[in-house]
């Protein structure tokens, strides 16, 4: 099988050259890049050197039609100007950016800008494999998800319909890296400013709220809105998703077993981290960074009505490049793990 | 024999020669736990928390 | 093939055992931890969750011949006692201690203790396999290099036989992450007292002098004695070594890329890093850690005769895991790069 990336010179670029290069079942033939066409990728990403002479080619629905499968790791926007001229060369498009995960363009549009191609909704299926696994089987479009979302999906998505959960109270207080913005940098981004910080950069509004309330309102079949605040701290991967949750009535952990056990114990790349002892007894990007697991927890507060479900991915893997990798092999009808069942170096 | 971790509700094997009183660490959460009974006949052991100190975890 | 690994709770431990599940042509059944034993393996390295649910076994000489082959993991002192009972049943040994990395047993008793078995030291091999492949082909033991000699090392063998270089001056100043220490914690290593430290702990006689001395004087057939100064900074994988280099003519940039040409250009695992832009223009840990790579470069000071060469790699990987593996593969035939051409994560 052979695969493409439009866009590949950022970090989560990176990560998807990287995943795809050590995939045994597909080939990385094409990867484009509009500003460093010509230049060797591994000049991008000093982590190639050694690994690979690939060079950035340029964009053309021709070339890229000689793939199985596109990814696309532009920004937002842009890929949405891109995207039908590769379904018309009948090709199947892993996209990361935030273009097709939304189902309302309305929405789409108050936390992005206007949508021109809104009519390909509906042949996109939102990219969590732990949601959509069979609705991936036949997809065009799979739309990775926003990293953020991802964490605090995963989290609630076993017990948000129970009855004992107070779904108007919910809160995801997200701690992330400073990969999580990409290469670009400013001001804000300048080592000596960004080190050591613990900054409240999303405190309400984060855009990656849209796709949560999308999707546990599916899952409730009404709709919820929740509390998303993030901050920056100092780490460069990881995100930690804690999530506050009232509850209706008083529970046990059992009760929050039972559900999680039930929708997760089958899956390859959840893992449930709620350990006695040890310096990693509740999930910790310190522990699954490098990888595409997502580590998940919980704890039952005794004083008041509340469970903390805690949720820590890598953003650039399971929370994007991973991600997207495990919806290509379902797309492409490769068994789900292959190329991401891999122990990370731990620490870092 | 079929054992279920009363912490984590993992439900895991354990060796048919097990004996009561034997500590066994669950494989998913790692919680030390003490065999109390043996059922043959469910083909099913029993099991509750064993003691173990409190880990100081960076207060 | 089968493989062991005797003391495998550490940093190095850990790392070896993930580069074991990972190569496709060995398979890990062994492993055995003092302290650790019956438990799993992944309570020990939380990145193994979900990977492996292998667990320490007992010491045995007898469990551990069922293997072709068994690293040592253990600190140094421990593994020179332990050695003698696997060669005895016949198996080949890489030893990640410093037990058998030293010819001379009173240059190991100044560094470390007395030494029990120096009768073994010509049956063991040091673990650099650029400078030593062919006899590690037939040798019973391999000894991986300390982490800081091998950094030092590769960066002076190519060119400290060159006339033109003056070996009564050399400097290496190296900087060093924090796994470097392992496991054991203390004070020191109090997050608040270790985090954004330039700590000079080991601005002289530092162990690794040793074996750095006996692998030049080998290359020049002379004795040879350089001056080590080890820095803790802010990292936790990584080491760089700064190596000042007095020249006794002037010469150019070919001058040096000719001997590292002829004696790398077809090592897998050194990397030249000499480029005019980029982040990365010269060696830095943080494009090596995560892989088996030593990146290595160069420049020369136009103001006084002075060359300077940067060698980095990640301590737990091409300093020790990494390398142990690469000796293996020598060892057992196994075509060297297997398993271990893999793209490091980055940035991390």
């Amino acid at each position: 099988m052979k695969a493409g990336i439009v866009g590949a010179s950022g970090y989560t670029g990176g990560d998807l050259i990287r995943l795809l290069l050590i995939h045994p079942e597909v080939e990385l033939t094409y990867i484009t890049s509009r500003r460093y066409q010509g230049k060797y990728v591994k000049h991008l990403h000093p982590n190639l050197r050694g690994i690979t002479d690939l060079r950035f080619d340029e964009l053309s629905p021709e070339k890229a039609s000689e793939c199985d499968i596109i990814f696309m790791a532009v920004p937002h926007k842009a890929s949405m100007n891109i995207v039908p001229d590769l379904l018309a060369v009948g090709l199947k498009v892993v996209d990361l950016s935030a273009d097709f995960r939304l189902k309302d363009p309305d929405i789409y549009e108050r936390y992005y800008c206007p949508h021109t191609h809104p009519e390909l909704f509906e042949k996109a299926v939102y990219g969590l494999p732990e949601l959509y696994r069979d609705e991936l089987k036949k997809a065009e479009i799979a739309a990775a998800p926003g990293c953020m979302a991802a964490s605090a999906i995963l989290g609630l998505a076993p017990i948000i319909a129970e009855k004992f959960i107070d779904r108007d109270h919910i809160i995801i207080d997200a701690k992330i890296g400073s990969s999580g913005g990409g290469k670009n940098f400013s001001f804000a981004s300048h080592h000596p400013e960004r080190a050591n910080v613990v900054r409240p950069y999303g405190a309400v509004g984060h855009r990656h709220l849209a796709e949560i309330n999308q999707e546990l309102s599916l899952i409730v079949k009404q709709p919820i809105k929740v509390g998303l605040s993030t901050h920056a701290v100092s780490m460069v991967r990881g995100i930690l998703s804690t999530i506050h949750v009232f509850l209706t009535e008083p529970i046990e952990n059992k009760d929050i077993w039972k559900p999680f056990r039930k929708m997760y114990n089958k899956e390859p790349f959840i893992r449930f981290v709620k350990q006695p002892s040890g310096n990693y007894r509740l999930p910790d990007p310190k522990a699954v960074i490098g990888s595409n697991f997502c580590d998940i927890g919980f704890m039952l507060d005794e004083d008041i009505p509340r469970l903390v479900i805690l949720s820590a991915l890598d953003n650039l893997i399971k929370g994007a490049a991973g991600s997207a990798v495990q919806c290509m092999n379902i797309m492409l009808g490769i068994e789900e793990t292959t190329g991401l069942l891999i122990p990370a170096p731990h620490p870092m | 024999m079929k054992a279920t971790c009363i912490e984590c509700y993992f439900e895991f094997e354990v060796d048919d020669d097990v004996m009561l009183g034997e500590i066994i660490e669950c494989p998913d959460c790692g919680t030390e736990l003490e065999v109390i009974e043996i059922n043959d006949k469910e083909g099913e052991v029993v099991l509750q928390k064993a003691e173990s100190e409190e880990e100081d975890w960076g207060e």
